[in-house]
């Protein structure tokens, strides 16, 4: 038959070509690799006595000031620069750091490289400790209940504008609290429910009031949260925003007509939307930012362009004034595979977003080539979960079984996790349960990360005749017990994402015929995905934790947090748990224990609450709410590639959204050999 | 003449509306608004959007309103020239698409010519050898293009650019020239990146375009006047040229206005996978976060480009063919 | 003058010119070829197409030896598959000790051939190919370990039939409209046009995306197969409704029509017992030209993501899965479902032709 | 000098190699053609009158082949050089000498007046082309040339003519403007391909009329090929009746009016009413009475038809043709 033979040529030809791969010598080797590095970082020096007197800056800055047209870098950074130890050496000035990026919705690249990060508080290398950061310092008053905010004296905007107790109030007042602006209130700034207080106490020092102990604060302000500096004003959120420029598109500053004109002239419907516009730190070049670098040419165009913020607070110890390097310029990737073809390719100078473990073949294999090396920086948290929606009721029966622990149990045994490391995570990854990397303080003990997340097909199938679903079909699948047929499951899974949901859990669905249970891989687009969970039309969701290891400032993925979410854990319980029990139905006893340590956590000291938090993890493990498949993997934003020219690159850097990796390892002090 | 082009306009401006409305449908066919991606895109990276947010936006966004509502409030703006604000990319959609149509039109022509400077060759030589080997060659190598799967195609092609040339990655410029204003040097350097997608697309349509013209030319080759021809003494390459080439050109010039749309979706794809700054990948994108205003606009623009590149094939018929020039007036 | 002598002398003659285009009747076998695997693709696919193996990810074709010591015994060496710790990549070393022989007519999973019968045999296969070292993969495997060749034969079924029913559809939609279009004429036909030209005036790609993005994504796969064909086919009718509308506007004055309307007869009697049989190769011609277009119309949708979905299987999912850097570089022969897409097209396209040609009644 | 023939085919076979069968057109037609003379080729449609007609002018589409036979035709004396004669069998169709002698020593007028011009290009354009191609004048010299020719076959107003395009112009003008270009190079041979065929009664006396007047201006040589005796009666001077690709009886035109021989001649002669009506012809070309080009009956083609058939004889083998008379040739058997 003609096309049996064009097949078979097409064999040979393509066995010619595979031949290149199937040669070279195998060393069976275990262990990690020598792509994961050291966990290492700059530092912030808080001992005001250690800070250089003298400071530095950037040619074409010094030009500026010599023309005039700029005060001197001493006046513009003030009397208490925010310095930096970095990683390695002192750096040189300029250069232009070139990456990628995917259009308007990835405004986390930019904040995640560029924003400093400009919290008050920030976390050390480690993820573990928050630090002071724009703050100068942090003090707790009141058993908690108050946090005094010191800011860094002569500190400016990138306007040259001083930056002040000022711009909280009016962020509290004019934002936060404006209904059209902010319709709900936010939890970061409420403790146990009840919602707090900004005041000032004078230019440079703000008080943060609660009504009850919200010993939290500190990691909170330092976390990817509502009070994490300007990246969050997009929602209008922030903590703090530039009063002096804002006023001009706030009705309260200005009157209404004047206003609406502003809108009309912008083509905006409404002021609402201009003063977000203009609040934007992505979109609005004139916005004053307080960032180690500042956006020039917003992301709505094909080249999003940060410059570096003359007014920048950030010094190293040599008292150069940083960022080193000019500018950073990401060009628009119209696909994904463009932007890792040209990450292999060298053309990005440093790239970790969108790229893709699955080509670490080939980013190996082009790493001469393109003068680059290819670092891994695993995540200490689980890159796939499978989230029953435990207040599934469209179909009773299969509600009924999510919510018994040994039928999530036993599909949890049911799992080959070896085989999904090896397959999707090139065997980078650590098998094991939802809980944390072992080094996180919140980790409840190595055990733990086994329990309940081994292959045992015996045992799981056990588990499941003993829970009644012990009948069985011609093809050997589990009959229901209401006898309404064979005991069909379907897991939701998004494609495009950084982990490849859905061929894993066509790999799952495979592997959970062995324990006869029949699994249905449903692959949706983004929006339907949402209105499904809010719907509760969703059963079985896979997804990653990432951001756990946070626990408390991150906890959407570890039991019922959110509603506007594309996996959920059960949306009446979400509804339950924000409405302190109003909304909603009340969650069984375990889950509801969890979730009131969750919320106890905040108000005690650190000591206690790790120790909540170690509780947290073990209920966790232990109810398998959520199945953990394989963690510790560098799949989200884990494949770094950096060219050999870049210095003060950390050989692992901790990978996290709540530390805005690689926010983490301060790329301001990144530079040009 | 006139009146024959005249009819032509008027059918044409028709069609636009037909598109028009045709266009706003398509983009509301998904379910959910912007809104509901946006809060989903929000939710996939992790932060946090609430029902209150939501319905804010919704209201912002003038979301909501029945459809013709939409509708019309959206032909109130085009008919000013002003296509409505992007919602995902908060601005102007006529500055978002900005110089990206044009770079699809030059593409799609570029490809267009290509195809022809193939096609009429082989089309020519295919008819007059019928059945010889040289017609199946012939025929074989149009065909390719049309049953390569060109996305894969694409993508082999970047690679192997990348692998053998070290060619720069995708896209239409060399970085540096990038946003860089209109100029000699950024003129050329578009040129140079043209042949590889100009290729990719052109070789689909060749195959269409071959096949249009052997059989035309077929026809043609069995009528008398040919016979007169030769009868005269010319070469017979002059006969051939001369009288049937030029006869078969006049079904092929109509075919311009089907094989623009041809073109222009081909070229979606293909600016997918090479990533080429066209209106392809950005249609994609505005469709997946329903973002009405641009989407629609661009179906639209394309739509119109496709309607007056048949309005122009026609009008170039009734040119080159004097016969129907004498009918129609 | 009668019908039915007409129409035989007429496909007498486009059998003689058919079988001068010696290419087309190639087709003609390579087509009827890819059929015979439409029905028999649980025959001729050796593994379960869905059976995932980590230890055998990204496995490159085997080689097959067909002689085994002089006489005919294929047979292929078992390998042994681990991660290169350096490149990261999945490298494969057949042990030449181990011979693993392939049995025709083998033992393999159970099905039911043509869907009714049950049967177990396999066109090849091994003796217990359950494990990685005991298994043959002619075309390799992918990501997820599963053989490529019996993946191909299942997209090769869905791919194929979707372009079947797509075609028959759109024909439908062509032959009618078209027919009213080139019968009555008027203002049924200018109807007609326009909503052609209209149609084709709109780049198809976003009126595809537009109408695949309305189906409800919780459809399940077989819906989503319907619908995707029904798409396709709701735009593939207008070249058709040209060519036969063509062809009643060239009829409606020949000789034999007229005077078969001045005997009487009636209209639909006149279309149907006089028209449409003496253009009915056209019709096949043009449907057959429109095929390919059909199956390329697929790959294409599930490039963009709006076409059939895993764990569904199709050439174009197939592809979709294959349209990436790594599969380039590192496993080229997961793009192998590009070849008979190739091929079956192209097919495709020479067959009609020949057929066209056939059809032409200037043929000489 | 003057004896021999402008023109003389001898034994000339023109077949069509195809799948079903091959066609043998022309199968072993001689004649010859003296200088100003007009010979009429008669017959039914598909007797091979056309094809040997295009078989001189060499310009038979493919599959069709010359397979055996010469063409001798006697070239006319270049710039006061002898006359020579060359063998257009031998030429090769699209080689230089065959193109010179092509459209300007022989030139050929057919039958469809309706698509014998190109319908895209002007009158003018195609007849100043032709003259173009075969003189050394310049493009303005051409133009008068072709306006004066226009004007000699009798076109009102050339001047505008020139520039129209055919379909702008009757039947009987575009035929006009067919000679024209045809005349336009002074032919010493013009091949008339049934000149009158799609012509009302009117115009085609007008036409025949105009021709022979051409005739008798030029001198040159009407080979006049036609199924209309009629026709034949008034033009030619000899006759050649061709039945089934070959010449069964030539003569001159009284003696094949008032003393045919051959079988067919007769029956032609017989059936003239039957002929004058084409139409039927034309609705049925291959079925009816002329037997199918594929099998063609052994022996006499004409055997199965034929009044005086003898069996055992026609039905075995060909007959020659044969001199009966003084330039009365027969092909059959009844004569031997």
């Amino acid at each position: 038959m003609t096309t049996r033979w064009s097949r078979l040529t097409a064999v040979l030809v393509v066995g010619f070509l595979s031949g290149a791969v199937a040669v070279g010598a195998l060393a069976q080797s275990a262990g990690k690799t020598s792509l994961v590095g050291k966990l290492e970082g700059p530092e912030v020096v808080t001992d005001a006595g250690k800070a250089p007197k003298a400071f530095k800056e950037a040619p074409q800055l010094a030009a500026l000031v010599k023309a005039g047209k700029l005060p001197p870098v001493a006046e513009r950074i003030g009397q208490d620069p925010l310095v930096i130890k970095p990683l390695k050496e002192i750096g040189k000035y300029g250069g232009t750091w070139r990456a990628g990026f995917t259009g308007p919705a990835d405004f986390w690249n930019g904040f995640r490289c560029c924003s400093g990060p400009d919290h008050l508080m920030f976390w050390d290398y480690t993820g573990d400790k928050a630090v002071p950061n724009l703050a100068r310092g942090l003090e707790m008053q009141d058993g908690g209940r108050a946090w005094l905010v010191r800011l860094r004296r002569g500190m400016k905007w990138s306007d040259g504008k001083p930056f002040t107790s000022d711009d909280f109030v009016f962020w509290f007042e004019d934002i936060y609290r404006n209904k059209d602006l902010n319709p709900t209130p936010s939890a970061a700034m409420a403790i146990n429910g009840k919602q707090g207080v900004i005041e000032k106490v004078d230019t440079y020092t703000v008080r943060f009031k609660f009504l009850e102990p919200y010993y939290m604060f500190p990691d909170v302000l330092a976390g990817s949260t509502d009070l994490a500096g300007q990246w969050g004003a997009y929602k209008s959120m922030g903590g703090f925003a530039p009063a002096h420029y804002l006023k001009q598109f706030h009705p309260r500053y200005v009157g209404e007509a004047e206003l609406d004109k502003k809108a009309k002239d912008a083509k905006f419907d409404s002021w609402v939307r201009l003063f977000v516009y203009k609040n934007d730190w992505a979109l609005n070049p004139d916005l004053p930012v307080l960032s180690a670098w500042k956006t020039a040419t917003p992301i709505n165009t094909p080249t999003w362009t940060l410059e570096r913020n003359p007014y920048s607070v950030f010094v190293d110890t040599a008292g150069n004034q940083l960022p080193y390097i000019d500018k950073v310029v990401l060009t628009l990737a119209e696909n994904l595979e463009v932007l890792n073809l040209r990450a292999i390719a060298g053309e990005y100078d440093y790239a970790s977003r969108h790229v893709d473990l699955g080509k670490l073949p080939v980013f190996l294999e082009n790493q001469a080539k393109g003068n680059y090396k290819v670092y891994l920086d695993p995540g200490d948290y689980c890159d796939l979960i499978i989230k029953f929606n435990l207040n599934y009721d469209a179909d009773p029966e299969l509600g009924k079984w999510f919510n018994t622990a040994d039928f999530r149990r036993a599909l949890s045994l049911g799992i080959d996790r070896d085989q999904i490391n090896e397959t999707f995570w090139l065997g980078t990854g650590t098998p094991g349960s939802v809980v944390p990397v072992d080094s996180n303080k919140y980790n409840p003990g190595p055990q733990y990360r086994k329990l309940w997340s081994t292959l045992d097909i015996k045992k799981a199938n056990e588990m499941l005749d003993k829970i009644g679903l012990a009948k069985k079909d011609a093809q050997g699948y589990r009959m229901r017990a209401d006898g309404k047929g064979r005991l069909r499951i379907e897991i939701m899974t998004l494609g495009g994402q950084f982990v490849q949901y859905t061929q894993i859990s066509e790999m799952i669905r495979e592997q959970w015929k062995k324990i006869g249970i029949d699994l249905q891989v449903q692959e949706v687009e983004r929006s339907l995905a949402l209105k499904r969970t809010a719907a509760n039309e969703q059963q079985l969701a896979a997804w990653n934790n990432d951001g756990s290891e946070h626990l408390f400032t991150f906890p959407q993925h570890v039991f019922p947090f959110e509603l506007a979410a594309v996996a959920t854990s059960g949306p009446h319980w979400v509804k339950w748990f924000h409405s302190a029990g109003e909304q909603g139905k009340e969650p069984e006893p375990r889950m509801k224990e969890l979730m009131e340590k969750w919320k106890k956590a905040f108000g005690v000291p650190e000591k206690e609450r790790i120790q909540l938090g170690k509780d947290i993890w073990r209920i966790a493990a232990e109810e398998v709410y959520i199945i953990g498949v394989v963690g510790q993997g560098p799949a989200a934003m884990g494949v770094r590639v950096v060219k050999n020219n870049m210095g003060n690159i950390p050989s692992r850097m901790y990978n996290s959204p709540d530390a805005k990796t690689p926010g983490i390892s301060r790329p301001a002090t990144f530079y040009y050999k | 003449m006139l009146a024959y082009v005249g009819r032509r306009v008027l059918l044409a401006v028709f069609t636009v509306w037909a598109i028009s409305v045709l266009s706003f449908a398509i983009i509301q066919l998904p379910p959910g608004d912007y809104v509901t991606s946006y809060i989903a895109q929000m939710a996939s990276s992790g932060s946090v959007v609430t029902e209150e947010e939501a319905q804010n936006l919704r209201i912002q966004y003038g979301l909501g309103q029945p459809i013709y509502v939409q509708y019309l409030k959206w032909m109130k703006l085009v008919v000013r020239g002003d296509f409505g604000q992007s919602m995902e990319w908060k601005r102007p959609v006529i500055e978002v698409i900005g110089d990206r149509l044009w770079l699809t039109v030059v593409i799609s022509v570029a490809a267009l010519i290509l195809t022809w400077v193939l096609a009429l060759p082989i089309g020519i030589y295919s008819a007059v050898r019928q059945y010889s080997p040289g017609d199946y060659l012939a025929t074989f190598v149009g065909f390719i293009g049309l049953a390569v799967p060109n996305f894969l195609l694409a993508l082999v092609l970047l690679y192997l650019g990348f692998v053998l040339f070290n060619a720069h990655i995708g896209g239409l410029f060399t970085p540096e020239l990038q946003d860089a204003p209109w100029s000699a040097a950024r003129a050329w350097d578009l040129a140079k990146h043209l042949p590889i997608p100009a290729l990719i697309l052109g070789l689909a349509g060749t195959a269409q375009q071959v096949r249009i013209m052997r059989a035309n030319l077929l026809d043609e080759l069995r009528k008398p006047y040919v016979v007169t021809a030769r009868s005269k003494g010319l070469s017979e390459l002059r006969v051939i040229l001369k009288y049937p080439v030029r006869m078969a050109l006049n079904p092929f010039a109509s075919t311009i206005g089907y094989t623009l749309p041809y073109i222009v979706s081909g070229s979606i794809i293909v600016s997918l996978v090479l990533g080429l700054p066209t209106v392809g990948p950005l249609l994609l994108k505005a469709l997946i976060a329903q973002d009405m205003f641009l989407a629609g606009t661009i179906v639209l623009l394309l739509g119109v480009m496709t309607v007056i590149g048949t309005l122009l094939s026609d009008i170039l018929l009734v040119w080159i063919d004097p016969r129907i020039r004498i009918e129609e007036t | 003058m009668d019908a039915r002598i007409f129409v035989a002398s007429q496909w007498q003659l486009m059998w003689w010119r058919f079988r001068k285009h010696k290419v087309a009747l190639v087709s003609a076998v390579v087509v009827i070829g890819f059929y015979t695997i439409v029905l028999g693709a649980d025959f001729l696919a050796y593994a379960d197409p869905d059976a995932s193996e980590a230890q055998r990810s990204l496995m490159p074709p085997q080689r097959v030896h067909f002689f085994d010591g002089g006489r005919f015994a294929p047979y292929v060496h078992g390998v042994k598959g681990v991660r290169d710790p350096q490149t990261f990549k999945r490298v494969y070393r057949p042990d030449p000790s181990r011979k693993v022989p392939i049995r025709f007519f083998a033992e393999g999973a159970p099905y039911h051939f043509l869907g009714v019968f049950p049967a177990t045999r396999h066109l090849i296969g091994v003796d217990g190919g359950g494990d990685a070292a005991q298994a043959i993969f002619l075309l390799g495997t992918d990501v997820q370990g599963r053989d490529l060749w019996s993946r191909l034969m299942y997209g090769t079924r869905i791919s194929l039939t979707i372009g079947l029913f797509g075609v028959t559809l759109s024909l439908i939609l062509g032959v009618f409209l078209g027919g009213l279009s080139g019968f009555y004429g008027g203002v049924t036909d200018t109807l007609i046009q326009r909503t052609i030209e209209i149609l084709r005036s709109i780049p198809t790609i976003p009126l595809w995306m537009g109408l695949a993005a309305a189906m409800p994504r919780e459809w399940t796969i077989l819906q989503v197969y319907f619908a995707i064909t029904i798409i396709i086919s709701l735009l593939g009718w207008t070249e058709l409704a040209r060519v036969v509308r063509g062809r009643f506007l060239a009829m409606r004055e020949e000789d034999f029509v007229v005077s078969a309307r001045l005997v009487g007869c009636t209209r639909t009697r006149t279309i149907f017992v006089h028209m449409v049989p003496s253009f009915m190769s056209h019709i096949i011609a043009a449907t057959t030209l429109a095929l390919p277009a059909m199956i390329v119309s697929e790959t294409a949708l599930s490039f963009l993501g709006l076409g059939l979905r895993p764990p569904a299987i199709s050439w174009g999912v197939l592809l979709q899965q294959a349209q990436n850097v790594q599969t380039v570089a590192i496993s080229p022969w997961l793009m192998l479902p590009a070849v008979p897409v190739i091929v079956v097209v192209m097919a495709f396209n020479f067959l009609g032709d020949g057929l066209r040609d056939a059809a032409d009644p200037y043929g000489h | 000098m003057a004896t021999e023939p402008l023109l003389s085919v001898r034994n000339l076979k023109t077949y069509f190699a195809q799948d079903e069968g091959t066609v043998r057109a022309v199968d072993g037609v001689s004649f010859d053609m003296a200088q100003g003379v007009t010979l009429g080729i008669v017959g039914e449609s598909g007797c091979g009158k056309s094809i040997t007609a295009r078989s001189i002018l060499r310009i038979v589409d493919r599959p069709g082949k010359i397979l055996e036979g010469e063409i001798h035709f006697r070239r006319p004396p270049k710039n006061g050089g002898m006359p020579q004669t060359v063998d257009l069998a031998r030429l090769d169709p699209n080689g230089s000498e065959m193109r010179a002698i092509r459209g300007a020593e022989i030139a050929l007028i057919f039958q469809e007046p309706m698509s014998s011009f190109s319908p895209v290009h002007t009158i003018g354009n195609q007849i100043i082309e032709a003259i173009l191609l075969h003189q050394p004048v310049t493009r303005r010299e051409a133009r008068a040339q072709t306006i004066e020719i226009l004007r000699r076959v009798g076109v009102s107003s050339p001047e505008e003519r020139v520039d129209q395009l055919s379909n702008q112009l009757s039947g009987g003008l575009r035929q006009r403007a067919m000679i024209a270009m045809a005349l336009s190079c002074k032919p010493t041979l013009l091949i008339a391909d049934e000149p009158t065929t799609a012509l009302d009664v009117t115009t085609q006396t007008q036409i025949l009329e105009l021709m022979r007047q051409l005739q008798r201006e030029d001198g040159m040589a009407i080979m006049l090929i036609t199924h209309d005796l009629g026709v034949i009666a008034e033009m030619a001077t000899d006759v050649a009746v061709m039945y089934l690709g070959r010449v069964v009886e030539q003569a001159p035109v009284d003696a094949i009016f008032h003393d045919p021989k051959h079988p067919y001649t007769r029956a032609l002669l017989t059936s003239i009413p039957r002929i004058r009506s084409r139409t039927r012809e034309r609705l049925t070309p291959i079925a009816g009475a002329v037997p199918h080009p594929y099998d063609r009956p052994a022996g006499c083609p004409f055997h199965p038809r034929c009044a005086n058939f003898m069996p055992g004889k026609c039905d075995r083998e060909a007959p020659a043709l044969r001199p009966v008379a003084d330039h009365h040739a027969v092909s059959c058997f009844l004569y031997e």
